[in-house]
């Protein structure tokens, strides 16, 4: 299976340095390359301002071991290197994270993840010490050819990988340290974060599944409904953000939740045998986790960008960065275009598999598989019209318009060190859009291991996809060529027109300020407030003045509803602490008195009872 | 006789520095010891040396572990204590800040017993019988009291009064562990085992299975305390608080080694007796009762 | 012979009862020092046939200074710390009486699955645990620092009941040591206990700081 | 290469105005007035073309290019679109997602361009129309969805060849529930009485026009034939449901659908003379009854098969 593979023997008890790579491998590695080395650029340029009391060089040399570890992840063919490399990308990006650390909401924030990502190491070490007394080693290899499963077990299995890879890729209710850390970090780490790491939970789950042979069909229906739940909830609440930053760690929920709908598709189509759902299922999955990673490291490049020249990440305050950082705009607006996932980028091209799947699935009139199919399709639209919104929102309040805030620094387009990678970025998701059927013929040997079956009696089902795609890069092509048709009318057209220049008409309004414009939370008001019972949703309303108003102050903001669970455990943990302390008050009777129970028991209990 | 070296060159050193009186004189006799015992470490590495006073004092795997950490932190110890009383001194002198009743313990005695420590420590590590391994346990809890008591203000003073009482009630419980082991030895068949640790784990399939667990019951307890295991460990934040930095080190770097390795000697014997099961329960739960103790300790501070 | 050595066991027994529940120093010195004193005929007893000549000599110096050193040494500190009331004890007396007579049941329903292999009385190991547990327990529930110093010997004595055994059981040198570490011990104690007279376990660190 | 469906293309260009044309005479025959003339939309076209352009100082190249990008996407989309039973130019599995995003494209880049002007009305517009289009996606996607349940195909033009030809009773059901939805979202989509006024003045109120308050000569031209062209296409999607004959005969099918459009026009002009207004927060319950009544046909065929 791997076709290169180095083992080398190692003094650790029951772990040895095998590291290998299959084409399942390599998939993850070649965006986790493209982003890295690309945010080095932009991560150079965009320190080099911070540099007043911070050394780059600890934030490089953990930039370079998050990357060594995410690398080790991905090749890693035993569970104990496995753990090791996971525990060290979580340390260093905690590091990272930590970055700007004097503020106290990013020492909050790096806090969150630190715990979070522990907490979801732990389940990930109970599933590999099933995995492994089971498998008799704990090489990975041992672990494909464990030939039976008892279903109670590999259902087990399964649900500490969801629980323990979920909490490394946010999936709902484990995101919640998703939106703390990724806005806390600088903006080439949060890319970089978003882009791979949290693919790292999704490579995890795709190579434990492997592992596990023919599941049932209650895990296609959990990963479908989770995944469903994370995409909602996470568009919902990027919807209604008013941090750029924290809109796009929230948007990434979602996009994990596709990715997560589109695994389940697969296993529901492994499950029933269906050939085509399950090609469909997986081939759009790992598509998204790829084109994921492209657009959302580029919006996140694009808001460090902004936040960076603003000084602010607070969309309420930008406005009109358009005219003042055209490229940062327009490889920003291209970002927009391919997460919303309209045709002629990316994004649409791992939707439109996803969707396909999802029809190929009600045609097979299995009854209840329709009910679930159905509701796939119709969460799915609303989470397209609800992304469109969200970056509508996000592109239309930061880019056009006028600033709504005059009073901050001058604003100066990013050097060309940053722009270059954004730039690569833009023509990557439009090379993948157009050429998507040759992506998809390299995609093929990460299906097999995927699907876990022969690569033969996939080639019909590899070309009608096929020529699924190349019908859509034609459009695309088309969509094109009409566009360029229309703008050379125009301009033969418009050639000999009077053109003015005047006011934005404010149906008759004397003096328009800049003020006026709409802000983001009320961009997506109707929105929120359709969804208010979902969304934690406050408004602060401060009204002075009965009869001659003075100034009042209106401000609304939404809670994250996952972020209330996790609350009472933590008190809890915090009021036990607390209470235990009171062993320690310095009484020295008390001290011996602890030593003579413990003996009198232990006496009673084992020379007594004879246990 | 190499093995005697190592244990014999220590003590004399630190009655010399008890006694000796030019100050530059005791830090050269501090550091010879200390070059001395690492090089004996160093060289016991290559030739394991043989047991020596007819069975008592010999190298055995486990104790090689604890006595090359011994001797290394020692080693870096006996340097930064050099500097350490310089400082102190300094503090001492120039600010005047220290209370009136915060006196120094006068440097002979500290280097002193800093050297008698390493001595007991060394017999304790190296002792074959159950019974000497108990003294020098006793003699580590004695040698090292003076040590945290090196700034004397009300606070240490009250540290090591809790210190002693609670190390000695400790090793009271640890004698009587080792007199159970001595009772247990005694069979119906009539022959004794001698408390070596040879004999004893050779013949311990003879010992008396009840007076046995008795024995590590107690020896459990009592070392358990002067280690710092989690219901008798009260005493050990306050002491290693107000002992100063570097024997707080040496306190829980290598004492609570030698009592580690008493407990571990039983429960060689133990296994070698065949009721591993039961010494294995208690460990497990004194570990995790440890362990979760330190967790809200550590949470709260 | 054992059925001395039963009569010493069943007195150490009175006295430890009687030590719970004395609340004057001077009287608890004294019991302490009989019960010394006892404890070093104890030996001599236990050894059955004829006492060599190390047994007798190891039993007159514990008597001496079991029964007479230490008890001068403890009345020379009380005196020097002027106290002389135990003033309001953790654990009240007619509790600690209670508790003693639980100590003791517990004490002799361990004994009874600690079968002893020889014959010697079956009292031993019961009044041994007894006063060991005795002796604990008072360490816990006084508050001066002397009465803590006090309750550490009767423990050591406890143990000394145990080495006796052992000593009948060939182990002289283990007694020996026993007794020459617990005298150095007891030295360093008596020192301290003279600067802490008016000591008696106040709170520490956490809270005042 | 189906030369045929070019001529619908020719047909879908030239006629889509006269919709409008249609729309407004019958509003003006319910309030009693005679009306603009049918071809009077060609007239305004023509005018808006001669005439010159008013930028505003704060939009940037997003305002021209917004509804350029518009109308190719309606463009493209048309070309998916059969003509009643006819097929259309080109047609694959998997059509009708493509088709959705294609509208996806236009809704995207108008509200963008009404956002580049910067003033609080266009916002207003803006946030409006990008609610209503959040719930008319899923409920446009449910629709097709229930279509192709019934014919189980996934393109566009075999359904509609399919729906055309197998007339039995269980289907009747399902077409009127999807004709239903799919009316919904003609009102929604094309900023119908209903949902919003076309031809209303007082920018508070209006949702689809305030967007393009701004432009001016061509780029409102442009605008508008996007509209049109969007009528058309709707009109396609419902008139291919209403008319079930399929002679096989090329031109007689052809003016039947056409009736067929036309009929949904006046329908339209119907409902906008005689329904007031519903307020903005009832426009959600009909988009998600549009919704709903799609996943209803889709249980009909369900227990019917």
């Amino acid at each position: 299976m791997d076709f290169f593979t180095l083992t080398i023997p190692w003094s650790f008890p029951g772990g040895s340095f095998s590291i290998g790579l299959d084409a399942l491998s390599v998939f993850f590695l070649i965006p986790l390359f493209i982003i890295s080395s690309l945010c080095v650029f932009y991560g150079w340029e965009y320190l080099k301002h911070d540099t007043k009391n911070k050394s780059l060089s600890v934030t490089w040399f953990f930039y370079a071991l998050l990357v060594f570890s995410m690398a080790l992840v991905f090749m890693a063919r035993n569970a104990i290197l496995f753990l090791i490399a996971w525990e060290l990308m979580a340390v260093s990006s905690f590091f990272l994270v930590m970055f700007e650390g004097e503020k106290a909401e990013t020492t909050f924030a790096g806090w969150i993840y630190l715990v979070a990502t522990h907490l979801g190491t732990a389940f990930l070490l109970v599933m590999f010490v099933i995995l492994g007394n089971l498998a008799g080693s704990l090489e990975f290899n041992a672990f494909s050819n464990i030939d039976r499963f008892n279903p109670s077990l590999a259902g087990l299995i399964f649900i500490l990988a969801v629980i323990g890879f979920g909490a490394k890729a946010g999936i709902v209710p484990f995101h919640v340290w998703l939106p703390e850390a990724h806005p806390a970090a600088p903006s080439h780490v949060s890319a970089l974060m978003s882009g791979i790491m949290i693919k790292t939970g999704i490579y995890g789950l795709l190579r434990i599944l492997t592992y596990l042979g023919q599941p049932p069909l209650w895990w296609g229906g959990l990963l479908i409904g989770s995944g469903l739940v994370s995409g909602v909830l996470g568009i919902l609440l990027a919807l209604s953000q008013h941090d750029i930053k924290r809109l796009l760690a929230y948007s990434s929920v979602e996009n994990i939740g596709l990715i997560c709908v589109g695994l389940g598709i697969g296993m529901l189509g492994q499950n029933t045998g269906m050939q085509t759902l399950m090609f469909l299922g997986y081939a759009g999955a790992l598509l998204h986790i790829f084109n994921h990673s492209l657009f959302k490291s580029l919006l996140f490049l694009g808001a460090g960008a902004v936040a960076h020249a603003a000084g602010t990440k607070r969309m309420d305050f930008l406005g009109g960065f358009l005219k003042k950082m055209p490229w940062t705009a327009g490889t920003f607006l291209i970002g927009a275009i391919a997460i919303c996932g309209l045709p002629p980028l990316n994004g649409f091209v791992s939707e439109f598999f996803i969707y396909w799947g999802s029809l190929e699935g009600l045609m097979a009139r299995s009854h209840y598989l329709v009910g679930l199919f159905v509701i796939i399709i119709g969460a799915g639209a609303l989470i397209g019209g609800l992304a469109v919104a969200c970056f509508i929102k996000t592109f239309g309040i930061v880019f056009l318009g006028e600033s709504r805030k005059p009073a901050l620094k001058e604003i100066r387009e990013i050097t060309w060190l940053m722009r270059l990678p954004m730039i690569l970025l833009a023509i990557l998701c439009l090379a993948v859009g157009i050429c998507s059927p040759w992506l998809l013929k390299m995609l093929r040997p990460v299906l097999e291991i995927v699907m876990a079956q022969a690569a033969d009696d996939m080639s019909l089902l590899f070309s009608k996809a096929t020529e699924a795609l190349s019908m859509i890069t034609n459009y695309a092509v088309i969509l094109l060529l009409l566009f360029l048709g229309i703008f050379f009318l125009r301009r033969w057209a418009v050639k000999n027109r009077p053109i003015a220049a005047g006011e934005t008409w404010a149906c008759g309004y004397l003096h328009p300020s800049a003020r006026m414009q709409y802000t983001a939370s009320l961009f997506t008001q109707p929105l929120t407030m359709l969804f208010r019972n979902v969304l934690f949703f406050r408004q602060y309303k401060v009204l002075k003045g009965k009869f001659f108003p003075q100034e009042g102050s209106f401000k609304s903001e939404t809670h994250d509803p996952a972020g209330y669970i996790y609350q009472p455990p933590f008190i809890l943990f915090k009021i036990i602490a607390h209470r235990l302390r009171l062993i320690q008050h310095g009484n020295l009777h008390l001290y011996i008195l602890y030593i003579v129970i413990t003996l009198i028991v232990l006496l009673i209990w084992k020379v007594g009872f004879g246990l | 006789m190499i093995l005697q070296a190592i244990v014999v060159i220590p003590f004399l050193s630190g009655l010399v520095t008890l006694v000796v009186h030019q100050r530059n004189l005791r830090k050269i006799i501090l550091i010879f010891t200390a070059i001395v015992h690492l090089g004996l470490t160093f060289f016991f590495w290559f030739t394991r040396p043989p047991a020596s006073f007819h069975g008592w004092l010999a190298v055995d795997a486990l104790g090689f572990i604890f006595l090359s950490i011994t001797s290394l932190l020692f080693f870096a110890a006996a340097f930064y204590t050099l500097d350490y009383l310089a400082r102190s001194e300094q503090q001492g002198k120039d600010i005047h800040s220290l209370s009136a009743k915060e006196m120094l313990q006068p440097e002979a005695i500290f280097l002193g017993c800093l050297q008698l420590l390493l001595a007991t420590m060394t017999l304790t590590i190296l002792s074959q019988h159950v019974g000497l391994l108990w003294v020098a346990i006793e003699a580590t809890t004695l040698v090292s009291a003076p040590l945290i008591y090196f700034h004397k203000n009300e606070r240490s003073l009250e540290a090591t009064w809790k210190y002693l009482i609670i190390c000695s009630v400790g090793i009271a419980l640890g004698l009587l562990g080792t007199i159970f082991l001595d009772i247990a030895t005694f069979n119906t068949a009539g022959q004794r085992v001698p408390l070596f640790m040879r004999e004893l784990v050779n013949g311990a399939f003879f010992l008396q299975k009840d007076w046995l667990k008795g024995a590590f019951i107690f020896i459990l307890v009592g070392y358990g305390t002067k280690m710092g295991l989690a219901p008798m460990h009260t005493w050990l934040p306050d002491a290693h608080s107000e002992a100063p930095s570097v024997i707080s080190m040496l306190l829980s770097a290598t004492l609570l080694n030698c009592a580690f390795l008493g407990i571990l000697r039983i429960h060689q014997i133990c296994v070698a007796a065949g009721i591993a099961v039961f010494s294995q329960q208690l460990f497990i739960g004194f570990g995790i009762l440890s362990i979760f103790v330190a967790a809200v300790f550590i949470f709260n501070q | 012979m054992s059925y001395w050595a039963d009569v010493i066991f069943v007195l150490i027994v009175v006295l430890n009862l009687g030590l719970l529940s004395s609340s004057r120093l001077g009287n608890c010195i004294r019991l302490v020092a009989i019960e010394g004193a006892l404890l070093g005929l104890l030996p001599l007893l236990l050894q059955g046939g004829q006492p060599e000549g190390r047994t007798f000599v190891f039993a007159l110096g514990s008597i001496l200074v079991k029964g007479i050193i230490l008890p001068l040494m403890l009345n020379w500190a009380v005196r020097e710390a002027n106290i002389f009331r135990e003033v309001e004890p953790f654990i009240g007396y007619t509790v600690s009486m209670v508790i003693g007579v639980v100590l003791l049941i517990v004490s002799f329903w361990i004994s009874a699955r600690l079968v002893l292999p020889i014959e010697v009385s079956r009292l031993a190991v019961s009044t041994a645990l007894f006063t060991i547990l005795v002796g604990l327990f008072l360490i816990v529930s006084r508050k001066k620092a002397i009465t803590q110093a006090l309750s550490y010997l009767v423990m050591e004595n406890g143990i000394f009941i145990f080495g006796t055994m052992a000593v009948a059981l060939e182990t002289s040198f283990m007694g020996i040591i026993i007794f020459h570490i617990n005298r150095q011990f007891e030295h360093i104690d008596m020192d301290q206990l003279a600067s802490l007279k008016d000591w008696h376990g106040t709170r520490h660190s956490e809270e005042r700081t | 290469m189906k030369w045929y469906a070019l001529i619908h293309i020719g047909l879908g260009l030239v006629g889509s105005p006269l919709l409008l044309g249609i729309m407004n005479r019958v509003k003006a025959f319910f309030a009693g007035r005679r009306g603009p003339a049918l071809v009077q939309p060609y007239y305004d076209l023509w005018k808006l073309l001669r005439k010159g352009n008013v930028y505003s100082r704060t939009t940037t190249w997003i305002f021209t290019t917004g509804p350029m990008l518009g109308l190719a996407a309606v463009l493209t989309a048309l070309t998916l679109m059969p003509f009643g039973g006819i097929s259309a130019l080109i047609s694959f599995k998997g059509d009708l997602i493509l088709f959705v995003y294609l509208l996806g494209i236009t809704r995207f880049f108008t509200v963008l361009a009404g956002l580049d002007t910067g003033s609080s009305l266009e916002g207003m517009g803006a946030s409006r129309e990008v609610q209503f289009s959040a719930l008319v996606e899923p409920a446009l996607l449910l629709g097709l969805t229930a279509l192709a349940l019934e014919t189980r195909c996934l393109s566009l033009s075999v359904i509609y060849r399919q729906m055309t030809t197998i007339i039995h009773p269980s289907i009747i059901s399902v077409v009127l529930l999807v004709m239903v939805a799919f009316f919904f979202i003609f009102l929604t989509e094309n900023a119908r009485i209903p949902v919003d006024d076309p031809n209303t003045h007082l920018e508070l109120t209006m949702v689809h026009e305030v967007m393009v308050l701004d432009h001016s000569g061509i780029d409102l031209a442009i605008i508008q034939y996007t509209a049109a062209l969007k009528h058309w296409i709707f009109g396609l999607l419902i008139a291919g449901l209403a008319v079930p004959i399929h002679t096989g005969e090329f031109w007689l099918d052809t003016v039947g659908v056409l009736g067929g459009i036309f009929i949904v026009a006046v329908l339209v002009g119907v409902v906008e003379s005689t329904l007031a207004r519903f307020r903005l927060i009832h426009i959600p319950k009909m988009l998600v009854a549009a919704s709903v009544l799609s996943v209803l046909a889709m249980i009909l065929v369900e227990v019917s098969k």
